[in-house]
């Protein structure tokens, strides 16, 4: 009953992980533009994540376009309710302790998942779209996971290169290493935050569009996803963005040898511990530099 | 102050009292309504014993509650011990995890530290299923059956009155404002020789100990528990609500936070079926702008009133 | 929660709550909580609306006892404690005068205590667990066949073709571990070598490393027992993965209609479980599945008609003894031996099914068709080639 | 044998020294100053003493044994206490309940003499405030009478005069005084030249995480590289 | 001279943190032109003044007019498009940005790509250090070479007043020379400075006018040179 590894089939969770960890990178580095610049860990990331899964969903529904033609919709969708939030109740948290804003994101992502709940109802729906692979090999690759693997790592490169070289994206690195001089420097860092948060909500929405053509959508799906992003720029080290790319990659192929070596059952578990052994030994992450 | 006391004492009393008399007249619902509310009490009272007190935000204490269900549930089926030191066995189960835990988490700050037990009590929960040799993995525990919700009512009823109590104890003494010191400044304190990671540790445990023991009460009542429903990170959250609703750092805000956020829950599930997550979100986003001290809070501040009320 | 419950609540110190005057003579009233949000909102709503033709096929012939019926139910959020407090609520407080079960095996398994402690008869017609039945408890009765037994077609369809080896998953729950234990052992029994079993956690989405390792097992039958989301995720990454058993079941999840809907050409050859279709030659049960299309405006699913079934039964039971009396109705309904639209009805001396038969569907062409037992059957097992 | 020799001590942040090979040594019962320029140093030194930093080189020794690798707590209760520059009163707590944290023994006890503590600085009518509540020069004071609470036989005083005004200065430098004529051994940062000049006997000076002169005060003020460092001329 | 109006007036501000003041009717005044000191003891609430004045601290009573327009409680982000720039205590530079970058930044609210450039030349010829090191990351420069960082990207703006707090902070002897050579140097070059600092001698011998304050409360003010002489002061802050 014992299954014996094969070479092979560690490849192919490797392949597995690393197709994974694009999307983790992705969608956590939002998570982390937001605690980077407000220090805030948004609850409600996943659930965002979600709204972009649904509208995919439904604009895939309704007009049959290929789905990740909605990708800028619901980006762009989503953008705007991430500044909405922020401007109508996440900035009254930002400097408040933090229990403040885990609740308040948390209150905000029980009430969207409820929302959704009551709008499109807990069914199951699924975008029915590039489900087969294609073999390399001996390695069989989905077609929707790569498709999702090379936008997920686009829009990341896309994104650094934004706060890299553009002068919103300067500013928002600028308020996440100091607020203070920031503000002197001229930036508003009111409206930074609004950026911010709208950019991390459109990043959530890419994730929820190249996932809701993997699996399937329902309102809850976006919890874990929370926490998955939580763990990832964790382990990167919070604050520091490229970071969020090594832990998405470590993630999500941690996850996947710890369920090909152990169980399914103990991925989740082992993903947790190695959280709060990074997090003992390093306390700023992998990456990350001397906390302050 | 002293002049009062007498006063407060026979109303404390009168109120407990009523509390026990009132099974010879409320419904079996009604019992059992009261049973749920004083287990809200005991499970804010304690989160407010650690995280009121220290400010360290245990976002997982649900662990504590699960992880005493668990030993209860384990010790009476698989050893027939009687619910009652059962239950609490429960707590000190309860008290050897937040050892256990205790030891690596509190050395991590801020978010870090709540983030970390909300991932331990998903680790928990993993493993709780994963030893299913013990603890029936998925297919849960179920209990003999056995009708004691009256006993279990006054278990309860004196748990939560337990925890109340412990909590006023603490606050007078000056363990109590060493606790505080952590939460005001944890440098200062341990530069003035209090040895911080002790105090924590300790109010860990003290605030694990009642999770356990109503774990264990709830599992018993119940008579069937499995993972998913004892380690329900909504249980968590609910408990900090009602602390900060009530007040956080006080005796009695934990109390009235649980008694108004229950009854709400109550009296608003049966009307609005499908809003009510809604209305919980809502609640909770108002509660952390609108009053983020909580009721007792705002009025210790505002009229100069001990933490005791 | 009622006024008067907050009265009762908000004046214990006066103690002045409490005692009601008693539900005087009107509609008979059944009480019954179900998951109407949370986890199992679906496959709850389902059964409410079975409960709620049926109150409403029950007072079109006259009611029950000359009484028109009413059904109270409530939602207990997917939470077992939720649920065992609103019984006592039901019983309790709103004096119903019957009830129903909830949904889950779970939640039937927390809320039996209650119905027991207060004698109230409770027909629990999704609870597909045998060993709640089998701790002595003398008023709740069983209507699915068990979960144990969800997936015998398979394993005697595979044995009956020779398959040698078999692989089974779960989600690590109630209901689809008890399946998978069920399924092992049906599986040993037909001489099929269990090469791989492995269970997931619940919620869990990524099935790669498992599907890698059951790959690598080479089965001819693969047998997951599930609930839809999981089901619909697994189906999906096979044909990523690359993973084609010879035979591929679901237990929960295969028999519903959006399962083909999601899937679409995926959902092709999968076998799926169902304790009942509307295709069954089972008195009514075309009547019934037209009347709950037509009351509801979509199609119902096993959990509506076992819903409706169950209160069916009860009410059976009832109109036998001429009364509401729990003890009597026991004594009928332990002797009931009937078939509904929902299909055979028999309990055990301890309330336990063992005439529902589960049969075993395939996707054939976008459609379902019952492959298993050979006596519902309306066509034969396909194979992929 | 000293009672604190701090010897070589090294600590620096992201690869600036902050504190960069200082050694001194106090004897029991006298009252030193350590005085240079903001950021030359002086607070993390304290913080290097009392365990709050870790050093990256050197050794600290208290009555004879290291302190260095200990907890704060531990080096505290051996009998150092400190105040700190940026004031660190328990804000929710009250005056009295900030003195009665460390104490130990009969309750009554503890207050009486927190009260007696409080009365010598003038707060004892506000020993039931919110200690948040009390202006800046209060909390100094109550931070100041805190540290005497465990009767230290070594007090770190970081810039107790700054932001007390001058009728309660006196009290507190009388204070400190009479803490020396009943066997305590002081080190206090100041920037006030009145109050090192008038209470130390003897001084260090620090520039740049180094000691660049000890001696009397007199002597001190004569230094031609402390007032280059110092006084800035 | 008395016809040209105060650059900045700032009129008996009481301010503080939550509910404890730290300012007492503390009035300031800046001429175009001038550099000012401000000293005082530590705790004296000479950097709350300043971040009052910038705008990080709104106050409780009196008011800020800054080219006699009031800007009390104006952000600093809009305070610096009036053409006030702040260089805050420590010297605090981004330090994962390079010295381009935080020049850069502090011309942030310059759109003019020209102007920029041209603002960049004044600053690499005052600092010519910057323009070596521009492609290195502030945080790993020297003490003396970041506040050369983040008075340069003050000066990006072209600002008409800059607020320095405690610039020779930290700073070793050398730096702390050649920093207050550069402040001499800027006013030649026109521009206006207010300076909170510790190195009392220092600040006094460069500065036209100067403050001391104490305990939150003006105590003396006066021309640079006279308050020096003064005994009064004298036995304040050099213990004679």
């Amino acid at each position: 009953m014992n299954v014996v590894l094969t070479p092979v089939m560690i490849g192919q969770v490797i392949i597995s992980g690393i197709l994974a960890g694009a999307l983790y990178a992705m969608v956590a580095l939002g998570l982390a533009l937001i605690f980077g610049v407000m220090r805030v860990i948004n609850i409600a990331h996943g659930p965002l994540l979600m709204l972009g899964a649904y509208g995919t969903y439904f604009l895939w529904q309704a007009t049959g376009v290929n789905p990740y033609l909605t990708l800028p919709v619901t980006m762009a969708a989503l953008f705007v309710l991430g500044v909405l939030l922020q401007r109508a109740l996440v900035f009254r948290v930002v400097d408040a302790p933090e229990l403040s804003s885990l609740l308040l994101t948390f209150g905000v992502s029980i009430a969207l998942v409820n929302l959704a709940q009551l709008a499109f109802t807990s069914d199951l729906r699924a975008v029915e779209f590039l489900t087969a692979s294609f073999r390399l090999g001996p390695f069989a690759f989905s077609k929707s996971r790569l498709v999702a693997f090379a936008v997920a790592a686009a829009i990341t490169a896309g994104a650094f290169v934004f706060l890299q070289s553009t002068r919103l994206g300067k500013a928002i690195r600028a308020t996440s290493q100091s607020r203070e001089v920031a503000m002197v420097c001229g930036i508003d860092v009111q409206r930074i935050h609004l950026l911010t948060f709208g950019l991390a909500s459109a990043l959530a929405a890419a994730g929820g569009t190249l996932i809701a053509v993997i699996v399937a959508i329902q309102p809850e799906m976006g919890q874990i996803w929370t926490f998955k992003s939580f763990l990832v720029i964790v382990l990167g080290g919070a604050g520091n963005y490229p970071g969020a790319l090594v832990g998405g990659l470590l993630l999500g192929l941690v996850e996947q040898l710890a369920s090909l070596f152990l169980t399914t059952q103990l991925s989740e578990a082992v993903a947790y511990v190695l959280l709060v052994v990074v997090l003992l030994i390093r306390p700023s992450g992998l990456l990350g530099g001397r906390q302050t | 102050m002293s002049a009062r006391r007498p006063m407060v004492l026979v109303l404390i009393a009168v109120g407990l009292a009523a509390l026990a008399a009132y099974p010879t007249v409320g419904t079996g619902y009604g019992v059992r309504a009261m049973l749920q509310l004083f287990m809200w009490i005991a499970l804010a009272g304690s989160w407010n014993l650690v995280s009121g007190l220290t400010g360290y935000v245990s976002f997982g204490h649900v662990a504590f509650f699960g992880i005493g269900s668990y030993a209860t549930a384990i010790l009476i089926t698989r050893a027939a011990w009687p619910w009652l030191p059962a239950s609490l066995a429960g707590g000190v189960a309860a008290a050897v995890l937040a050892l256990v835990i205790g030891y690596p988490c509190l050395r991590l700050k801020g978010p870090y530290f709540a983030i970390a037990m909300l991932g331990l009590n998903e680790v928990l929960r993993v493993l709780v299923s994963y030893f299913e040799g013990l603890t029936g993995g998925g297919l849960g525990l179920s209990l003999p059956t056995l009708q004691a919700t009256l006993p279990i009512y006054y278990v309860m009823g004196a748990t939560a009155a337990a925890v109340t109590l412990l909590t006023y104890l603490i606050l007078t003494s000056r363990f109590g404002l060493r606790l505080m010191t952590i939460r005001e400044d944890e440098i200062a304190a341990e530069a003035l020789g209090i040895d911080t990671f002790r105090h924590k540790l300790s109010a860990l445990l003290l605030s694990a100990v009642g999770p356990g023991i109503v774990g264990g009460l709830a599992a018993r009542d119940q008579g069937y528990i499995e993972p998913i429903s004892v380690f329900p990170l909504a249980t968590t959250i609910t408990m900090i609500v009602m602390v900060l609703f009530g007040g956080k750092g006080t005796v009695w805000g934990p109390v009235l936070g649980a008694a108004v956020l229950f009854v709400f829950q109550e009296a608003v599930w049966a009307r609005f079926i499908y809003l009510h997550q809604l209305l919980f979100g809502a609640i909770i986003i108002a509660v952390v702008l609108l009053m983020p001290r909580g009721v007792l809070g705002l009025l210790q501040l505002k009229y100069r009133l001990p933490r005791t009320i | 929660m009622t006024p008067r419950a907050l009265g009762s609540l908000v004046l214990i110190v006066a103690a002045a709550g409490g005692t009601l005057p008693a539900a005087a003579q009107g509609p008979i009233r059944i009480g019954a909580s179900l998951s109407l949000t949370g986890t199992y909102a679906e496959p709850g709503r389902f059964q409410s609306e079975g409960y709620k033709l049926c109150e409403k096929d029950l007072n079109a012939r006259g009611g029950l006892l000359g009484r028109k019926v009413e059904m109270v139910v409530y939602d207990d959020q997917s939470m077992p404690a939720t649920g065992v407090r609103l019984y006592e609520k039901l019983i309790t407080e709103d004096k119903v005068d019957a009830v129903m079960g909830p949904y889950s095996s779970a939640i039937s398994e927390a809320v039996a205590n209650v119905t027991e402690k207060y004698k109230k008869v409770m027909v629990a017609p999704l609870a597909a667990t045998t060993s709640i039945f089998k701790k002595g408890r003398r008023y709740a009765f069983m209507m699915v066949s068990p979960a144990e037994v969800y997936l015998e077609g398979l394993v005697d369809i595979a044995a009956k073709r020779g398959y040698k080896t078999i692989a089974i998953i779960n989600e690590d729950t109630l209901f689809p571990k008890s399946s998978a234990q069920g399924t092992e052992e049906l599986a040993r029994k037909a001489g099929l070598q269990v090469v791989f079993k492995e269970a997931y956690p619940k919620g869990n989405q990524d099935f790669s490393g498992l599907l890698t390792k059951l790959k690598a097992s080479n089965p001819d039958v693969l047998a997951a027992a599930t609930y839809f989301d999981d089901a619909v995720a697994i189906a999906r990454q096979m044909k990523e993965l690359d993973v084609n058993p010879r035979m591929f079941a679901v237990t929960v999840g295969g028999d519903i209609p959006r399962f083909q809907e999601l899937l679409k050409q995926t959902a092709e050859y999968i076998y799926g479980s169902s304790q009942w279709e509307p295709t069954l030659p089972y008195p009514g049960a075309k009547e019934f599945h037209d009347a709950y299309q037509k009351e509801f405006k979509h199609e119902p699913s096993y959990h509506a008609a076992a819903g409706y079934a169950g209160c069916v039964i009860y009410a059976e039971g009832v109109k036998k003894v001429g009364t509401l009396d729990a003890d009597k109705v026991r004594e009928a309904l332990l002797a009931l031996k009937t078939r509904t639209m929902f299909g055979d009805y028999q309990v055990d001396k301890d309330g336990a099914q063992i005439a529902h038969k589960t049969v075993l569907l395939q996707w054939q062409e976008g459609k379902r068709v019952v492959v298993w037992p050979d006596d519902l059957a309306n066509g034969k097992p396909r194979f992929p080639r | 044998m000293a009672f604190l020799a701090v010897e070589g001590v090294r600590k620096s942040f992201g690869g600036v020294a902050a504190v960069n090979g200082v050694s001194f040594a106090l004897e029991a019962g006298r009252i030193y100053g350590l005085i240079g320029p903001n950021g030359s140093g002086k607070t993390t030194l304290f913080n290097c003493i009392t365990g709050l930093e870790r050093l990256d080189a050197g050794r600290v020794t208290f009555k004879g044994e290291r302190i260095d690798r200990l907890r704060p707590y531990r080096i505290a209760n051996r009998g150092i206490g400190r105040t700190f520059q940026v004031i660190r009163v328990f804000p929710e707590l009250t005056a009295l309940e900030n003195l009665l944290v460390v104490t130990r023994g009969p309750r009554v006890d503890a207050e009486r003499r927190g009260r007696e503590l409080l009365e010598l600085v003038k707060l004892e009518r506000l020993a039931g405030e919110y200690a948040g509540n009390l202006s800046y020069g209060q909390q100094k004071l109550v931070e100041f009478v805190r540290v005497l609470m465990t009767d230290p036989a070594l007090i770190l005083l970081d810039e107790p005069a700054a932001g007390v005004n001058r009728t309660l200065l006196n009290d507190l430098l009388a204070a400190v005084a009479r803490l020396r004529d009943q066997g305590r051994t002081i080190l206090l940062v100041e920037h006030d030249m009145k109050v090192v000049m008038g209470l130390c006997e003897m001084v260090f000076v620090l520039d740049h995480g180094e000691k660049i002169a000890e001696g009397p005060p007199g002597l001190i003020q004569a230094d031609e590289r402390v007032i280059e460092a110092y006084f800035g001329r | 001279m008395i016809a040209a109006p105060p650059l900045l007036v700032a009129e008996a501000l009481t301010a503080g943190y939550g509910r404890i003041d730290i300012l007492h009717d503390v009035s300031l005044r800046v001429n175009v032109h001038e550099i000012v000191s401000i000293i005082g003891p530590n705790g004296a609430g000479k950097s709350t003044a300043f971040k009052t004045i910038v705008g990080f601290l709104t106050p409780r009573h009196g008011r800020v007019l800054f080219d006699g327009e009031e800007v009390t409680g104006v952000r600093p982000n809009l305070v610096l498009r009036r053409g006030l720039a702040y260089v805050p205590q420590g010297r605090i530079v981004f330090p994962q940005m390079t010295v381009l970058e935080n020049l850069e930044m502090g011309a942030y609210i310059e759109r003019d790509r020209a102007r920029v450039a041209a603002a960049l030349e004044r600053v690499y010829a005052l600092f010519p250090v910057l323009a070596e090191r521009r492609r290195q990351k502030a945080g790993t420069m020297s003490g003396g070479e970041q506040q050369m960082v983040a008075i340069g990207r003050a000066l990006m703006t072209t600002p008409r007043l800059i607020m320095l707090d405690e610039p020779s902070l930290g700073l070793s002897p050398k730096f702390v020379t050649l920093i207050f050579e550069k402040l001499v140097e800027m006013r030649s070059a026109g521009y206006t400075l207010m300076l909170v600092e510790q190195n009392a001698v220092r600040a006094l011998g460069i500065a036209d006018r100067a403050y001391v304050l104490e305990l939150g409360r003006n105590r003396f003010e006066g021309p640079g040179a006279q308050l020096l002489a003064d005994p009064e002061v004298k036995r304040l802050y050099l213990g004679g």
